[in-house]
């Protein structure tokens, strides 16, 4: 990750829950994007179990619940472009680029922090 | 054979529920007999009356009343677990001067001892917690 | 047998390792929910203890698009499968 | 400085509700103004008028209200979270034809927008989770 | 642990939490003397973080909360004598016996899954 | 300098490995609630690259009868401090 990238902006949510298991994972997203709708700058930063929440592949559950990946598909639609993502993370499901629905930066150790601290706020979910 | 669940998870928070469903949906149709579901910790949360989820998301309280009315499966829910999270029935709201309820049948409040009992009389108990 | 449900994945919850110390020589233990994280080629070295017994539930990593990412050791049931082992265990015990 | 908190536990069962009205408690003995209270996830339970805990207990419901009323701090739900765990007040009872209902003022249902509104006002949010 | 101690019983509940934190603990607790109310021979385990149920000193919490150390209390009140810990797991704080409120009997790597065959039902908190 | 909140431990979740990762070099750390099972001397290892800027709520150390094992490394605080650590940090990110 260029360390000239604008790490900045007035809303960073951290999403550190896989899809399904939860609904951390819907909610913070929720709080994305209605923050967006506001008027604000909002980052994503996908984290820990996290990262699956931008698998291929996800479905409906088997009882029908949604799941969060048509709300993925929503975040262009509200502008919100700045996604970033834990690379360890996702090594550690085996998971490459080619796996993920939606492009998303990976964080170098030392850009982590500052993505932290570049936002006004800061909600994890 | 015979079988009970314990939920512990709190509706759409955790999955809890809605793999006890499945769960539950499955055995059922496998020909074994549902006895009944506790509930215990977050999982009263199940048993809240005015649940109105969106509607294209699974409505957990109406599945639950589905289990009872179709397989006369008891639905029970810990008392005291229930009391502190707001979830009374008309007798207890009575009892603790509150006016309104938010538990009915079919979920009834009841003790730990029901769970113990149903552990006793079951083949299978199986847990789904958050 | 004893079957044990374990809805947590290693990689975020050390829970997997009680349930693994918890289980005899005969034991299954069943990944449903976020446990089928556990499932996954990349993570299934923390239930290398109990090749042969390690089930996951098929909806579980279908409805998370991990269907494919699932270890050839790993024995996917469909959720008629989860009662089949409820049937064939003694007990359960759920481990979260 | 002004406050806001987001609690996103559910009452009693973890102990995030009682570390938030305890720094809730802090801060405005301090001197600082504690603006809102906004209520997320699980924590949404918090304003089920119906709580009868056990007398030896913190009575949250209670600890919430005297903070609006010796603070004037906002006690704020999220109406999405709340809809589907059950927390109606009676506007949204009458709207989802329901009979009775579960919350009352000084919690009010609000959107997600206040959070974010929440979190431009004040000087710290602080986030106390399960 | 004697290879000898009759691990059998009608309920074993495992306490896996840390008092205070949530309210696991005390909701296994209450089954366990209910279960005993109801003439059922309860065994307690107390794994990971539920080792801490034991250790002396613990205190209310800053708003009153009770915590679990006076449930404690009863479980002799309740015939409730079968204490088992994980040795592990109290080493992981730092702990000896001497620091624990009740004696518990260390379970060996092996006894664990005999305890878990010798009750009929297992519950865990 | 920003307040970094746990409250889980590190002895049953791995959260406390993601909250490291996010602290910048000023940063601090404050364990609340279960999290402050990792001010331990025999759990604090986790957290020693932040040795200095890790602290622990007083209050929920006594509860759980910690207070005595607590290790000397760690700035144990009361809920005054807490909310002192609030006024100096910019922002506050909680960890769970």
């Amino acid at each position: 990750m260029s360390s000239t990238v604008n790490f900045s902006g007035d809303l960073l949510v951290i999403l550190r829950h896989a899809p399904h298991g939860s609904s951390w994972l819907r909610e913070g997203l929720d709080a994305a994007l209605v923050a967006a709708a506001f008027g604000q700058s909002v980052s994503l930063l996908f984290q820990s179990d996290g990262v699956l929440a931008l698998a291929k592949g996800q479905g409906v559950g088997p009882l029908g619940q949604k799941g969060t990946a048509t709300t993925l598909d929503m975040l262009a639609m509200y502008d919100i472009e700045s996604l970033y993502l834990d690379p360890e993370a996702l090594e550690r499901f085996g998971l490459g680029e080619q796996d993920l629905l939606l492009p998303a930066a990976a964080l170098d150790a030392a850009s982590l922090p500052r993505l932290i601290a570049g936002h006004r706020l800061v909600l994890t979910f | 054979m015979r079988y009970g669940l314990l939920v512990k998870g709190a509706p759409y928070s955790s999955q809890a529920s809605h793999s006890a469903l499945r769960f539950a949906a499955a055995l059922v149709a496998r020909g074994h007999r549902l006895k009944c579901v506790f509930f215990y910790h977050d999982g009263v949360y199940n048993a809240a009356r005015l649940a109105a989820p969106p509607q294209d998301e699974p409505h957990l309280y109406d599945a639950w009343r589905s289990l009872h009315d179709e397989h006369g499966t008891q639905l029970q829910v810990c008392i005291a677990a229930a009391l502190r999270r707001a979830l009374l029935d008309s007798r207890e709201a009575e009892r603790h001067g509150k006016s309104g309820h938010s538990v009915e049948p079919p979920f009834e409040l009841t003790g730990l001892g029901q769970l113990i009992d149903l552990g006793r009389e079951v083949d299978r108990l199986v847990t789904f917690a958050p | 047998m004893i079957l044990h449900i374990l809805n947590r994945p290693p990689s975020s919850s050390l829970v997997y390792r009680d349930a693994l110390a918890a289980m005899g020589a005969v034991d299954r233990l069943l990944l449903i929910e976020d446990g089928v994280l556990g499932a996954l080629t990349a993570q299934v070295r923390h239930f290398q203890a109990i090749e042969g017994r390690l089930f996951a539930l098929r909806e579980d990593l279908s409805a998370r698009g991990l269907e494919g990412q699932c270890d050839a050791s790993v024995q996917v049931v469909d959720v008629d499968g989860f009662v089949t082992l409820t049937e064939e265990a003694g007990k359960t015990v759920s481990w979260f």
